[in-house]
């Protein structure tokens, strides 16, 4: 075979490559966690094979949430106001239900100013994939404790945080959320396919991935540190994800593994590591997320999975096509209709 | 200055959540039905019930149909204010007074009855629970009987509100005619009186919120995100129930909509700019508090340049204030709502109709200009009855303003979001799902340049702000124009926008008995149109009258005309009630005299 | 204009987060130690590392210190900006740009060197990675060399700021050494340079936010909430760090205050009203998207009249803006943040020495008035470097204001928390905890009469509003002084605030030289003291001077001042880097020669 | 015994009756839940003894939020905006340590728009004791559905509820606050010592009272009127409260009760009744709430209590008066302090 001709890029299911899901070059600082979750957001969108005209990225304000610049440059994007993504996501995707929203979010962004709709986006189950890129500081700002900081972690000027973490998947988790997973933006082999059935998954998904700031949160003492993260990284199971479009029957040893279906046909295969983990099961999502931070580790994995929660758009009963798309003739009534009313108010029937 | 016939005010004292609203109702409608002009307005608390509520009829033959001071026929239900009430009512007046309730001494010249209420109604409603309801039937029968009001049309008032529910529907019937009867052997015919006209044919009865959203619904609003606040709740409540009527699929029954209660205004906000962002008709109706919540979020939908529409139906004071009392205090605020080099469009109805119009034309304009438009409405307007025509069905189709399509920017091959093509600088957009690889763009808050790329440059952010000033003054020249009535000779000129027209228009006739002839400008929107500046520039004397304590739009006038500051001259009322005439009256009126002490 | 000796703009572009800083103020202050006046200015991105940052040193014998657009000697040490940043150079100018740097033709008559930066800082540091730190080092030396910094005062610069640290000192001296020989024998000393002067002696080097905090500790500050936000954020971890370490109790060491890093801005504001009505000295800093949010909260701050201090440090743009660029935008949204009839007092510090002054005065100015105090600074004051002298120790005690005791109470027997008592229209208020029957009272942001009591009164609602606003006119005899330069014969005036002071009054010297005269006036404060009035109505032709492009103290000077309005004439900056004389004297010198023209 | 002298008042141990703990006249709806609650607020206030002038009451914008001026009328009050008492609540004790923070919200108040700052005050353990008045509606404003209307529930408008309740006890609980209950508008006997418990405990207290709203939720269809609670109250437990100024030694028969000892030495006795239940098991206690929640029941008792949890002001390190009494000498450094810093500056030092 001829050496000189460089090897055809792979193509997947529409006919993009890998390049095709690329944004901008990023402007973060070399080797942030961030720019790890952006390599892993393009490969999942590749091997998806995503339609980028379909998909919609969202943002609020941090370093982590200018990251939508950086990959799927061919889709829409908006980088909202700091800790208010989710309103504006819940907006979107109401108008144009056939969109694919993809959501990226720090956890000063959603922990701090966002907490309160981030919770109603959740309780609402509008169909949104979560990113919380999770590095327990403000990046942006220059490295203040986040609502994520651990207890007793130690900041870049020394100073100790003194108060307890809020964990996002557990409230996600408590407020009933449908798909809840946690994982390390050093491990792309778990956040891949995590993403890849988040995307499939029909209502909100939160990925809550710890994603190591190395200017303010990678010196001794600090519990989010690459180094930190990496040795105290506890993964449930081995996941795989098997798109609808690939028919693969995949044969595991029995009791070893178990699948979990999604709406779309796309199916998720979790293999048991130490322990056999049951992500259907909400109360072991919470009693695991909560031993592991009195153990000091990090769960990482399918906390939660719920694939037949209604999502939004099923409780508003809307008609099938984007209501962006409608015509005037299917949203502006007849005459006879001002008619009928104005009759009302004449005779004070109405 | 009373008329005998069809020129009075009828007050009605009662508690809130007492169930008068029905008998008020029926009293104005019977009266309108008769084609007297008449107007009705509900003083109530900011609390559910058990506090002292007032409800007020206007009866004006000319069609004058603002506020009045006086009142000349009291019903006294409320024994809490029933000594307030009374020691209000001047000589020639008539009180109805609820037997038992604390009354002084009538002054002379008054009539006065005491009517045994609780006696009455007894005998008709067996029920303790339900006769509290009823009992204001009572006074329905007798007020009808002392005015003149013809029984066959209190019937009807009666039936087309009642009429599905025929037991109720008898029950009332037969305390109205207790009441009637009443009257008939107690009481003698009022001084004042009602007598059939031909003056209200065709007119509806309605109130601004209602008007605001069948507007929208006409529109072709598809999504409204909002979160309850007096007085702008009734507004999306009415958009529920007319959407829920006539705005689904003919054959799914599907909803052609989506109505979100957010968890707060800045969620509503965020997801109207989501929204709209997206392609749908968004809008949100919000007042005060909700108002300051929406800051941040607006001045984004002006930078990135989202449409968006939000009434604001202005209540009074800052803070919480005084959540059901009237008034035109967020001009100022809303003009500069948000940190920055930020500007925002308003429009001013100044009566149902308006409501209706802009209920339409504020998505159209929203869409044109890319930008958040506000609607600045009030409880006045929003939430009281007012006599109108019938409404016009939109004979143009909607303009959803410059979105590109897939086809479009085929034939463009490039695009880019925030260049000005057409030299009126407003830029073009794309919706996300587009199918085409040119459509995305990325929408921010932060610097960009005509590509919609961040930027932080120091030539390319002035060169975005500046093509935004040139869309403000694009903004002059679409926004609804304001009304100018030109009096020959006039000694001075009236300003005014919004409920404050119906007061303004009145005072100018009483000020012409007292030979002081006024021109007028009723201001529509901001930014002014041209025609705003032209009236200034013709007339000395310029009384701006308005709803407010700073002279909000005496001030929004001064900064955009220098050179007619010292022209204006602001007529304020604040106290939370409607404006009335004498208040206009007295300002200007004033203003002459000491004009003419000065020459 | 440029001359030989003390009078330059030294540049150095880099890319941020390579440590630059330390050089750079390694540079600034070896020449104020020589005795020269200096101020620098970084223009950084909003982005941790990584992107281009520029450092600008205006060297000027005569003290000014505003922003030149000219740079005579320039540092190119990054590729991606090398080739504008060269070309940028005028004749006269030198460059001394990094070996493989890309760079155009540079224009005749100016020097260029290209400097071998890593062949150099190689055999002085091993470790690639501090080798990127240490280089910048290598041009303070060969700069120093060639304008004639004395070397003994780079020595002194570097020891002062690494005297703790030996081993980094010993490196970065050894660095500074090799950029020293190297220009000995490759450079030739430039056209212009540094002579020891004795205009520097006993001033200081600091920023206004640390000015700023410095202010609030010795106003005995006891509690700060924030949420970070640049450019506000080093205001709040300057007051940290000051409280730990001069505010601990001496013999607890115990803290005598509290910060706390809330959620988000509605949070901040609401812990500062909190504190504020139980006693605290509070404060809260912030910047345009938190100042939003604060809306609703100040409304109410206004409204219940709650003491508060917000720092307010002006960045450019609508929603985010640019993040890192100066403006002066925020004034028409500060003036009536939040809905209905709302106005709130601002302070426009001009200078470090003003950040604080006002640190301290802000805090009794909102314990006398009992309402936010919003100080006005900008990214320009707050984060660069300026030269002052020394601040005052407060020699007058604080004024906590109108606070009852129980003692007081005893005496007085009654009171009433909105009763104007002494006719100022300032009413006193107790503290929760006062230990007396009578100190209770309700705080509500709903209507409330004088003694705080619910109301719906339409007497007592605008009874309380209008009492505000003669608070109003108290507060406008409270607040600082304009200060007014009067100049006989002056042909026109100057009006400007904050920030562009410095500018303005370099322009004003300019415009002499250019036979303009003019008047001068330094707004401190809103509201205007009379002082402002006056000196508008002296002046035909006045020209505003700010960093918006709307014009926003001119549309309040405007609002204020009808008679006067048609006299004002703003002059505009608003591309986010700080005001320039150059800007001023064009916009006074074409509005004069129109005047001249129109004679 | 002479029939025609009146009874005197009951005095408590700082000589006042309940009479003093009154406030104005409530102008809420004639049976509205939230007038039961003032009832029982002023009778555990007057049990207490607490001094009127060490209370401060807050609260946000609601029919429940009105109410503090109808109880403790000497004690100063802060009525603040919609949703934002978190944040004034937490200033105020910075300020004044020695003030006990009564503060009173809604379900809309709290659950919607207060989302956010009460899910940090609770993070942070403010001392305050956090009465929520939930009816699952708004009603000041006329009854729309408020975040904890639960599922199915009929609004008046004959509407249905979609969404799933937010359950602000189970969100407190996970969150770590170290007391958390929920009780009964109707049930004083219950109440009454929960609030006494409440206003002892040092931390944060949420105490989720439910309370039918008579006008906008108490039809039929609705599942939090008046006659649904009571028939789905299920108590954990027997609750009587022992406060530190009287020594009783109660004595219990073994197994059938435990006790819980508040800091301040007041002691809470719970009577087993069908099941024990341990309310020192945050899990035992977010498991409860679940399944009571499947079972359309209102657990109610205390679900959860820490004494020991550290209080916000403890983490501050601040002296230990009030900060708002401090003496300008104690809060404004020496000049040596000041000509320090300006040396510093001066050199470059600092
Ligand atoms: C209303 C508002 N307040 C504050 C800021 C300043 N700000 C920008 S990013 C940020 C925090 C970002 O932290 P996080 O979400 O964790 O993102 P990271 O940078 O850590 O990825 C803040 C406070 C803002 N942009 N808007
Ligand atoms: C910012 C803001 N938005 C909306 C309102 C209007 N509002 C007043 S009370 C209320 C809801 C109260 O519900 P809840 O807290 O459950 O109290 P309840 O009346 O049910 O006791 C709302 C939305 C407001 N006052 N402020
Ligand atoms: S500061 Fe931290 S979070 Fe931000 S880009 Fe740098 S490493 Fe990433
Ligand atoms: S409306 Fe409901 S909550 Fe409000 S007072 Fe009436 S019963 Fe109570
Ligand atoms: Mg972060
Ligand atoms: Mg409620």
């Amino acid at each position: 075979m001829n050496q000189n001709v460089p090897p055809e890029p792979a193509r997947n299911r529409i006919g993009l490559t890998a390049a095709d899901y690329k944004g901008s070059k990023s402007t973060l600082c070399p080797g942030c966690g961030h720019d790890a979750i952006t390599g892993s957001i393009i490969q999942a969108a590749f091997e998806l094979g995503l339609e980028p005209h379909r998909v919609a990225k969202l943002s609020g304000i941090g370093c982590s949430s200018k990251t939508p610049a950086y990959f799927l440059g061919r889709s829409h994007a908006f980088n909202a106001v700091h800790g208010r993504m989710p309103s504006i996501a819940t907006g979107v995707f109401i108008a144009n239900r056939d969109l694919t929203l993809l959501g990226v979010s720090g956890d000063g962004d959603t922990a701090s100013i966002g907490l309160g709709q981030f919770c109603h986006l959740v309780r609402r189950n509008v169909p949104v994939v979560y990113i919380i890129e999770n590095n327990g500081v403000y990046g942006l700002t220059k490295g203040q404790f986040s609502a994520t900081a651990d207890l007793g972690s130690r900041g870049k000027s020394g100073r100790v945080n003194e108060l307890m973490p809020i964990d996002l998947c557990a409230i996600a988790v408590q407020l009933g959320c449908g798909f809840v997973a946690r994982s390390f933006s050093g491990d792309p082999k778990q956040l891949r396919p995590i993403l890849k059935a988040a995307l499939s998954h029909r209502g909100t998904a939160v990925v809550d991935v710890l994603s190591p700031c190395v200017t303010f949160n990678s010196h001794e003492g600090s519990t989010k540190s690459y180094a930190a993260v990496k040795e105290h990284d506890a993964p449930l199971h081995e996941i795989s994800f098997i798109p609808h479009f690939e028919n693969i029957e995949v044969d595991y040893e029995p009791g070893e593994t178990r699948e979990v279906r999604l709406h779309d046909g796309s199916k998720i295969a979790l293999r048991k590591l130490d322990a056999d983990y049951d992500p259907g099961d909400a109360f072991r999502a919470l009693t695991t997320l909560h031993q592991s931070r009195e153990e000091g580790k990090f769960v990482t994995g399918l906390l939660y999975v719920d694939p037949r929660k209604p999502a939004f758009d099923e409780e508003a009963a809307m008609v099938d096509e984007p209501l962006a798309s409608l015509p005037l003739e299917r949203v502006r009534p007849p005459k006879s209709a001002l008619d009928e009313v104005m009759a009302g108010f004449k005779s004070g029937r109405m | 200055m009373t008329h005998p016939v069809n020129d009075f005010n009828l007050h009605v004292a009662t508690v809130n959540g007492s169930g008068s609203q029905t008998a008020n109702n029926t009293l104005l409608r019977a009266m309108f039905q008769m084609g007297v002009p008449v107007s009705g307005k509900n003083l109530f608390p900011s609390n559910i019930a058990g506090l002292p509520t007032w409800f007020t009829i206007r009866v004006n033959e000319r069609g004058w149909v603002a506020r009045q001071r006086r009142n000349d026929l009291l019903v006294a239900m409320n024994p809490e204010t029933s000594v307030q009430d009374i020691a209000a009512m001047g000589p020639g007046s008539v009180i109805l007074m609820a037997e038992g309730v604390p009354a002084p001494k009538v002054v002379d010249g008054a009539t006065s009855y005491v009517v045994p209420f609780q006696k009455l109604i007894e005998p008709i409603v067996a029920d303790a629970k339900l006769r509290k309801l009823v009992v204001n039937m009572i006074y329905v029968g007798a007020v009808a009987r002392i005015l003149g009001i013809e029984r066959a049309e209190v019937e009807r008032a009666l039936e087309s509100q009642l009429g599905r529910k025929p037991k109720a529907l008898a029950m009332n019937r037969a305390a109205v005619d207790a009441g009637f009867e009443y009257a008939e052997t107690n009481m003698k015919p009022a001084p004042f009186r009602v007598e059939r006209r031909n003056l209200t044919g065709g007119k509806i009865l309605i109130d601004g919120n209602q008007a605001a959203a069948l507007g929208a619904v006409f529109a072709g609003v598809t999504f409204a995100a909002w979160y309850p606040i007096t007085p702008s709740s009734s507004l999306a409540e009415a958009l529920q129930g007319f959407l829920d009527r006539y705005r689904r699929d003919p054959a799914t029954k599907k909803a052609t909509y989506a109505i979100v209660q957010a968890e707060d205004e800045i969620s509503a906000i965020g997801m109207v700019l989501g929204a709209s962002w997206a392609g749908a008709r968004a809008m949100t109706a919000t007042s005060g508090p909700g108002l300051s919540l929406m800051t941040e979020f607006t001045g984004y939908g002006y930078y990135a340049e989202i449409p968006a529409v939000v009434w604001d139906i202005q209540r009074i004071g800052p803070s919480t204030g005084l959540p059901t009392r009237t008034s035109q205090g967020d001009l100022l605020s809303v003009a500069f709502l948000s940190h920055g080099d930020t500007k925002h469009v308003m429009l001013f109805p100044a009566s149902v109709e308006d409501c209706y119009e802009f209920g339409l034309e504020a998505f159209d304009l929203a869409d044109r200009l890319q930008t958040p438009v506000f609607v600045m409405s009030d409880l006045d307007l929003g939430m009281n009855v007012w006599m109108a025509d019938p409404f016009r069905y939109p004979e143009k189709p909607w303009d959803r303003g410059k979105v590109l399509t897939a086809a479009d920017l085929e034939k463009l091959g490039r695009f880019e979001r925030y260049r000005d093509v057409d030299g009126d600088a407003i830029p073009y957009r794309t919706l996300p799902g587009t199918p085409h690889p040119a459509a995305a763009y990325f929408t921010r808050g932060s610097g960009h340049d005509e590509a919609a790329r961040y930027t932080e440059s120091s030539e390319a952010y002035p060169r975005v702000m500046d093509r935004l000033n040139r869309k403000w003054e694009t903004a002059r020249s679409l926004v609804p124009k304001p009304v100018v009535d030109d009096v020959k000779g006039a000694d001075a000129a009236i300003v005014s926008y919004g409920s404050s027209w119906y007061a303004v228009e009145e005072a100018r006739d009483l000020l012409r008995g007292d030979a002081i002839e006024t021109s007028a400008l009723l201001v529509k929107s901001y930014p002014f149109p041209e025609e705003v500046g032209r009236f200034l520039a013709r007339h000395e004397r310029i009384y701006v009258v308005e709803q407010n304590r700073d002279g909000q739009m005496a001030s929004l006038l001064r900064m955009e005309y220098p050179e007619r500051a010292t022209r204006i001259r602001p007529v304020l009322h604040y106290d939370g009630l409607p404006l009335d005439a004498q208040t206009v009256v007295d300002g200007v009126r004033s203003g002459e005299r000491e004009e003419v002490a000065a020459r």
